[in-house]
């Protein structure tokens, strides 16, 4: 059914499958029917919906961008929890906290059910149809630079379709926009690996040193990290149980369960990682030891705060129990030299030789069309300038919400006041959503079709998302629908042959089984096959690895210097569960207590004891916390857990809009934020805000989980722990 | 020094006084029975707001899921326990000077074990399925949970109440008939003559009516002792710090005891002046009461201290912490204000001036119950807020208004029931008034110096 | 007709069930939680409130201490006063301990909550009148009380977000108690296919909501009666008794490798969780 | 020959005992000394005394209460706990003999005071006809001694009765 007029490549690029000269087999039947049926058989029972038994689906969960497979408990037609698909290389069947709301998001009560035209300060409902064609005409007067995209991290089909339109657009302007993204490692990876992001074996290092990398929490992919650290900690493996160290100012989930965990001071990584290599001494290349021969143990204590013996005794653990793994993470590279302080952990890693061992490439990818495009934060401020200067005429926004996320000081919401027409497509009404001129409606991860690669890769794989069920409101659509539909608007030709964006899917898939592993299969069986599994093996090269970090061009500036004005710095903590605040509307989310502190639904500012009681702090004492670019009010916590030059408040609270569990609940923490970019990367430096406190006089009592005990146990054997040569783990099952 | 009863007093006397107190109480009887009314409304309220929210609104939580509620049963239970000391144990011990008192004392019993009852009620989370803790014969085979101190409470407060109120009844059919014979013709008449039974006062009648009466007295007192020490198991036979502890029965018994006699004497003193019956309660009773007050303060007192010591010796640490707890913790200002009701103040009771001071003994015996109050409060509460298990202490949990409502409530409903009672029933024992005058005449005869006395 | 059942099988009614002498037949479901894996990272926590249709109870009730999480992770500190937590913290999953002798059981005025032939301590929601003394006797605090209608109550479950409830048990009224019940549902769907094909339930085949979820795999959950369970393997590895009170770890010499532990086991209500010592590195 | 009561009235309860006191020597032809009642506001031991000793079996009654009580408390909570076994309690038998034992006990007053009730109304006769002759006076502070003879022994009586002071006698005739 491909016409003549549509030659070869574009009819790949259609498909998404370009970039790669894989052959195609002879197209399939794409036919609508069997994929339609297939789509609404959910309205009648079917022979696999059996009354009263659970019925199991494979999808891929959308909550964060590690994309773990899961499968959905779907019984009377209604998908009711989310297990981790066991057939995953990401996650085994495991899951996380987030991921297990993801049916929260799916049956928000605040949800987007109709599409919304601005109509002066209120929204009025329109059709569709009405959308669509506005969409079209107020495109209609515009030059293709001045349309502008921005998106979150996307990858996948959904992707092809997005480039796909933005060509037909004739624009170049895609923003990948992510809050909280780790742009930085992935830059200096890049340059000292030469892949962004390598895979990582904390199940193979018998050491792991992580400057503030949270991989329990919310770090690039937590529940394969953690999945990863279950076997990192058995004793019956044959490294031996494996040790942690965690070094960041302020404890995270992973310091937390840390062997040892070393409070430094902020910004003073780099510095404690070439004081390290000087440690390690004789072993060093020459070029490594000629960059770390100045930070001598008594210099490197002075500026990071760790004590000298600590640095000789890392170095010595490091030494002698290898393979080890280094990492880098948010804490170590949110600050202006955030990319040196990442390089100079690189090397450390390079000088342990590591590389290779306990971290190597994932397999590259060779449809590159499918492949992630992950989020930056620079990304947002190329699209705030051309904003500011009026060169944005229309812009869509999807899976981002930069008005609740952005500083204060990039005052974007006046910038987007520049864009004459703003479409949304939303989940909530959240802050963006409501600056927008038309809101339409998506439909939830659960009752959406969709293809998804993983930022980071364990294999290459593609990760097929299907819905869960029937669609909960009539009105709302997939975002592959939507730019199905409007790419019909201009090219109908060529995608005439997809009635929507399943069949385009199933066509895509079907059209190159050979090279998905299903040569021999038929299309049906293929297809079938395909979402049963819910992964589909990629084509693709292995990757390598290499150690070229440049010693010579690491430079790391003096610590950063008293300021008496402001004199502690703020440390935003992204919490597993609220992220970038992209999932505040969700209860059990809300009510789960912080791991840390044990504190629900409500903002709250770590202190260090010595810190409180300097400032004569006492719990529960509302603080406001002020910096150069704004101020916020919060709880105080008082924390053994964190630097005393320093004070954490967690990111994703403090929402103004979104809905009825996120709303007014908290502080955010974004607003506040100073603009200090990293020289490099241009990414915001998230931790080189400085602020001061003041009490406000007002004191609450601290809603947490945790007791009158404090984290005490009062001599009663609750939880108990003994040092590791007290053990034989190795006979242990 | 307080005179005691005449023994000339002319026994028609004694009829006519004791018949004023059912018709023509003075104004304060009224005032009375108005403020109960009110205080029984506030209750009310509180509860119908509690049983359509659920119990969140009494404040309770996890894991401080007791509170008032059970602690207010306790010192209803407790109160009850004096009627039966005066009636029974006094009975046998052939005191006859408790024969003025007895009466209304045994009526407090009856009335402040209906009150305790309605507490269970108020307690429960589903008070409408109240009816499964009763071992009702039914088809699915479930029965209540014999092991539980919960269900021994019930049984043990069904018989005490039951048995109380009988020994209470047959001990008033003489005086129903001197009623009967006595109040004009009126539906009040019919009632006496319903409830007197025909009561004649023959030979055969008496007869059996003492040994029944004595028999009846006898079961009483373990009764009385038991109700008490299963009140105690349902904390001692927990696993609770604070609880766990095994001088715990006769420290409840002792403690019931205390509260009870602290409010003989208030109510003593109120009936006296309501009902005009300074010539029967008469200041040597109410020294006589009070020194026997002083006597069980003392028995509670030591008791108390042994507890503190047991848990202060033992190796229970966890106890130990709780102990200190409650001396240094938010429950402090109570706990104290407890031992200094309790064990100080009632050394007021040790002075001869005192004994027969009525408002002293009125101010002493409120004291000493807002003590014995306390005391069951200390005993709930602090376990829960302090117990095996750090993680889930909880030092801020404080009852709402619901629950200091109902329990303001229960006493309204206990003074309703006592005034009531004492205005349609003769709360002093008329024939048992005139034995004692008579046995005292035959005594003084015995010594030849009889007057002519009132035979 | 009972009076002649009662004298005929006195000595079985007489039989304390369950202990050594006379163990659980087919089934006895035990838990053990590997405390060195466990990270705290409250996926169990969020795991359970999907699958057993717990209220979120906002943040109000919260203050109020009438949270209805089954499974809480705990969070201690070290105790010697550092200036840093340089250990990290110790995290501690509680949930319902389901003893063998359960303190909650015996004192529920009206039999509300029993032990059942496998092991489990068993709530029984429409036979629960709200007394809450199973919960006054609980030494881990571990039973949640219906304080409110949660149900009717605003934001709890607003539509539609009703449908996501798990059919598969009920949804609690006010003035009923309730805990954490190894997931009873999944067990007898798990008992019930085992048995119409004629088999037990063998190892793996059923897992608990938390466990299923837990990405670090520091729970696991099985049939200690099966010695081929991996929990059973555990129990036996470190030499933990279901009916003891002081473990081989415990006694003096020997059996100090292992670190297998229960916890407040001293009151003698035997768990059927076992925890596993937190293990620190000494060399750092 | 149709029989007559009598009641007398006395204020001094040692004439009153006197009086019954003659009228048993004294055998007063068509009248029989077991037809006497003795009416008192209250208790008399003493003057009971010379009316020969009277039987009391309420303590009978107290017996066979208590031991069923007690005996049907065990079995019936017993039995019913053996019928139930979804009641099971870890650590603990079926039949708990402690928990049964402290319900016993209870069950066992419980009896003893219900049937010790049931015993006295039907040994005292109670509830009771009004007997055909009664004073208010008894209820206050008089004895009365009511007997029931032929008429021809009634001049008898009243001759005793009038010797000891009786304050009143009143008269009526019998059926």
């Amino acid at each position: 059914m491909i016409e003549n007029s549509f030659n070869r490549r574009d009819f790949l690029k259609v498909l998404g499958w370009g970039g790669t000269a894989v052959a195609l087999s002879g197209c399939g039947n794409t036919s609508v029917e069997d994929g339609k049926e297939f789509v609404t058989s959910y309205s009648e029972p079917a022979d696999y919906e059996i009354p009263s038994i659970g019925v199991y689906f494979n999808s891929t969960c959308a909550q964060c961008d590690a994309g773990c497979n899961i499968m959905g408990r779907v019984r009377e037609g209604r998908v009711l929890k989310l297990e981790g698909n066991a057939g995953s290389s990401i996650n085994r069947g495991k899951m996380c906290g987030l991921g297990q709301a993801g049916v929260q998001a799916h049956y928000n009560p605040d949800r987007v059910r109709e599409p919304l035209l601005r109509n002066g300060n209120k929204g009025e409902t329109l059709t569709w149809e009405k959308a669509l064609s506005l969409i079209n005409e107020k495109l209609g007067g515009v030059k293709g630079e001045e349309v502008a995209f921005l998106t979150g991290g996307i990858s996948g089909h959904a992707k092809v379709l997005l480039n796909n339109y933005l060509e037909v657009l004739g624009s170049k302007n895609h923003y990948a926009y992510e809050a909280v993204s780790p742009g930085v490692v992935r830059a200096a990876n890049k340059k000292a690996y030469g892949v962004e992001m390598p895979r990582l074996h904390l199940d193979k290092a018998r050491v792991v040193v992580s400057f503030g990398a949270d991989f329990l929490g919310a770090w690039v992919s937590p529940v394969h990290f953690s999945m990863q650290y279950g076997q990192f900690r058995k004793g019956s493996r044959p490294e031996g149980r494996g040790v942690l160290v965690q070094i960041e100012p302020k404890m995270t989930l992973t310091g937390a369960n840390a062997d040892h965990w070393i409070p430094i001071r902020p910004g003073t990584e780099g510095i404690l990682a070439l004081g390290i290599i000087n440690a390690l001494g004789a072993s060093v290349p020459a070029d490594a030891a000629a960059v770390a021969k100045d930070y001598t143990a008594e210099r490197v204590s002075k500026d990071t705060g760790v004590p000298a013996e600590q640095v000789g005794k890392l170095a010595a653990l490091l030494k002698e129990r290898s393979p080890s793994l280094v990492l880098a993470g948010g804490a170590a590279e949110g600050y202006a030299h955030g990319s040196q302080n990442a390089a100079a952990i690189a090397l450390l890693n390079q000088v342990l030789g590591n590389v290779g061992k306990t971290i190597d490439a994932s397999d590259t990818l060779q449809f590159t069309q499918i492949a992630p495009t992950t989020g930056s934060r620079a990304s947002l401020q190329v699209l705030n300038d051309s904003m500011a200067q009026g060169k944005v005429k229309v812009l869509f926004s999807y899976g981002a919400n930069p008005v609740y996320t952005a500083p204060a000081s990039m005052k974007l919401v006046e910038n987007l006041q520049k864009v004459p027409f703003k479409v949304t497509f939303a989940h909530y009404l959240d802050e963006t959503a409501l600056q927008a001129d038309l809101v339409l409606p998506l439909d939830s991860a659960l009752e959406d079709w969709g293809t998804s690669v993983p930022e980071y890769l364990v294999d290459a794989q593609l990760s097929i998302q299907q819905p869960l069920m029937e669609k909960l409101y009539p009105n709302t659509r997939g975002i592959g629908d939507i730019l199905l539909a409007l790419l019909k608007q201009r090219r109908a030709e060529d995608y005439k042959a997809y009635e929507d964006f399943y069949s385009y899917l199933r066509g895509a898939m079907v059209q190159n089984k050979a090279a998905l592993g299903g040569a021999v299969a038929d299309d049906d069986s293929f297809w079938n096959a395909t979402l049963s599994s819910g992964i589909v093996k990629l084509p693709s090269a292995a990757g390598s690895i290499l150690a070229k970090v440049s010693a010579a061009a690491i430079v790391l500036p003096a610590p950063a210097a008293e300021d008496a004005s402001y004199p502690l710095h703020l440390i935003p903590a992204v919490s597993a569960s609220m992220r970038d605040g992209r999932h505040a509307n969700l209860s059990w989310l809300q009510e789960s207590p912080d791991p840390l502190t044990t504190i629900v639904w409500d903002s709250w500012v770590e202190l260090h004891p010595k810190t409180a009681a300097k400032l004569g702090i006492v719990e529960g004492d509302i603080l406001e916390v002020t910096s150069r670019s704004g101020s916020i009010k919060a709880q105080a916590y008082v924390f053994p857990g964190i630097h005393p030059d320093a004070i954490s408040v967690p990111l994703g609270y403090g929402h103004e809009a979104m809905g009825r569990y996120a709303k007014g609940v908290g502080a955010n923490v974004f607003k506040m934020l100073d603009p200090v970019m990293d020289k490099e990367t241009g990414e915001l430096a998230i931790n080189e805000t400085r602020v001061k406190v003041s009490k406000t006089g007002q004191r609450v009592i601290v809603v947490k989980d945790e007791g009158a005990a404090g984290g005490k146990q009062m001599g009663r054997k609750i939880a108990v722990k003994l040092s590791a040569d007290e053990v034989d783990l190795s006979e242990e099952v | 020094m307080g005179k005691d009863i005449r023994e000339d007093i002319a026994w028609a006397q004694i009829n006519t006084d004791v018949l004023k107190s059912l018709e023509s109480p003075r104004r304060l009887f009224w005032v009375i029975i108005g403020v109960a009314i009110a205080m029984i409304g506030v209750a009310v309220g509180c509860e119908i707001y509690q049983y359509q929210n659920g119990m969140g609104v009494a404040n309770m939580d996890n894991p401080h899921v007791w509170g008032l509620y059970i602690a207010t049963f306790i010192f209803w239970i407790g109160m009850s326990h004096s009627g039966t000391l005066l009636s029974a144990i006094l009975h046998l011990m052939h005191a006859d000077w408790r024969k003025p008192i007895y009466r209304f004392a045994e009526a407090m019993t009856t009335f402040s074990l209906m009150t305790a009852g309605l507490f269970v009620a108020v307690h429960l989370g589903r008070v409408w399925q109240i009816y499964y803790a009763i071992p009702y014969p039914n088809e699915r085979w479930v029965w209540p949970n014999f092991q539980s101190p919960l269900l021994w409470d019930a049984m043990a407060i069904f018989t005490y109440l039951s048995s109380s109120v009988l020994f209470l009844y047959v001990g008033m059919i003489p005086d129903l008939a001197i009623v009967r014979d006595n109040i004009h013709p009126g539906w009040r008449k019919k009632l006496y003559t319903l409830l007197s039974l025909g009561w004649e006062g023959t030979d055969r009648q008496w007869r059996n009516f003492r040994i029944t009466y004595l028999t009846v007295a006898c079961f009483l007192i373990p009764l009385a002792v038991s109700v008490h020490s299963i009140v105690a198991s349902d904390f001692a036979m927990s696993q609770q710090p604070g609880w766990h502890i095994t001088s715990f029965p006769p420290y409840f018994v002792a403690g019931a005891l205390y509260s009870g006699c602290a409010a003989i004497i208030t109510l003593f003193i109120i009936l006296r002046y309501v009902f005009k019956f300074e010539e029967y309660m008469t200041l040597s009773i109410l020294k006589k009461t009070t020194r026997l007050t002083f006597a069980i303060a003392m028995v509670w007192t030591y008791l108390n201290l042994i507890e503190y010591a047991t848990v202060w010796y033992g190796h229970d640490q966890v106890a130990k912490d709780l102990l200190i707890q409650k001396a240094i913790g938010p429950y402090a200002p109570f706990w104290w204000s407890m031992n200094f009701c309790g064990s100080i103040v009632p050394f007021l009771m040790a002075f001869k001036r005192f004994q027969t001071s009525i408002p002293v003994m009125f101010a002493v015996s409120l004291l000493l119950n807002l003590g014995m109050w306390l005391e069951r409060w200390m005993i709930v509460a602090p376990t829960f807020s302090h117990g095996y298990y750090p993680w889930t202490w909880d030092h801020d949990q404080w009852p709402s208004f619901v629950q200091w409502g109902i329990v303001f409530g229960s006493f309204g409903w206990f003074t309703l029931l006592f005034m009531v009672f004492c205005k349609v029933f003769p709360s002093v024992s008329m024939y048992e008034v005139k034995e004692m005058v008579y046995h005292r005449t035959l005594a003084l005869k015995k010594d030849g110096l009889a007057t002519k006395g009132a035979h | 007709m009972s009076l002649s059942n009662l004298l005929e099988n006195w000595s079985q009614f007489r039989h304390e069930h369950p202990n050594n002498d006379k163990p659980h037949e087919e089934y006895k479901w035990a838990m053990s939680i590997d405390l060195d894996a466990c990270t705290g990272c409250n996926t169990c926590s969020v795991a359970c409130y999907a699958e057993n249709n717990l209220p979120v109870v906002g943040k109000e009730k919260f203050a109020h201490g009438q949270a209805m999480h089954w499974i809480r992770i705990e969070r201690y500190w070290d105790e010697d006063d550092r200036e840093f937590a340089d250990q990290g913290a110790q995290f501690l999953p509680m949930m319902c301990q389901q003893c063998e002798a359960a303190p909650c059981e015996t004192v529920c005025p009206v039999g509300a909550t029993n032990h059942t032939a496998d092991g489990l301590n068993s709530q029984i929601y429409n036979r629960c009148i709200g007394s809450r003394y199973c919960s006054a006797n609980c030494p881990f605090k571990v039973r949640y009380f219906n304080w409110y209608n949660y149900p009717t109550t605003e934001n709890v479950w607003p539509e539609p977000m009703q449908q996501q409830l798990n059919p598969d048990l009920t949804v609690r009224t006010k003035g009923v108690m309730e805990k954490c019940t190894f997931c009873v549902q999944r067990l007898y769907s798990a008992k019930n296919n085992a048995r119409t094909e004629g088999r037990l339930v063998h190892d793996g085949e059923v897992q608990t909501a938390c466990q299923q979820a837990c990405p670090t795999n520091a729970i696991s959950f099985g049939n200690l009666v099966d010695p081929q369970s991996k929990v059973a393997k555990q129990w036996e590895q470190q030499k933990v008794e279901l009916a003891k009170d002081k473990q081989l770890k415990d006694a003096e010499e020997g059996g100090t490798d292992l670190r297998g532990y229960r916890i407040l086991e001293e009151l003698r209500p035997y768990p059927s969780v076992m925890y596993l010592e937190r293990v620190r590195e000494s060399a750092i | 020959m149709s029989q007559r009561h009598l009641l007398a009235l006395f204020n001094d309860f040692d004439e009153a005992e006197a009086a019954i006191a003659e009228l048993r020597v004294a055998n007063i032809k068509g009248f029989n000394i077991d037809d006497l009642i003795l009416k008192s506001p209250i208790e008399h031991p003493e003057v009971e005394r010379v009316l020969g000793d009277k039987p009391v079996y309420v303590q009978w009654f107290t017996l066979i209460g208590a031991s069923l009580g007690g005996l049907l408390a065990f079995t019936g909570i017993s039995s019913s706990q053996a019928n139930f076994y979804a009641q099971l309690k870890g650590g603990k038998p079926i039949v708990p003999l402690p928990p049964n034992f402290v319900l016993t006990y209870e069950m066992f007053i419980l009896g003893g005071v219900y049937i010790t009730i049931l015993g006295f109304l039907i040994c005292a006769g109670l509830p009771a006809r009004r007997s055909p002759l009664y004073s208010a006076k008894v209820s206050e502070d008089q004895i009365g001694i009511l007997v029931r003879g032929d008429e021809n022994a009634v001049a008898a009586l009243k001759a005793i009765f009038s010797k000891h002071k009786a304050l009143e006698i009143q008269e009526e005739v019998g059926k």
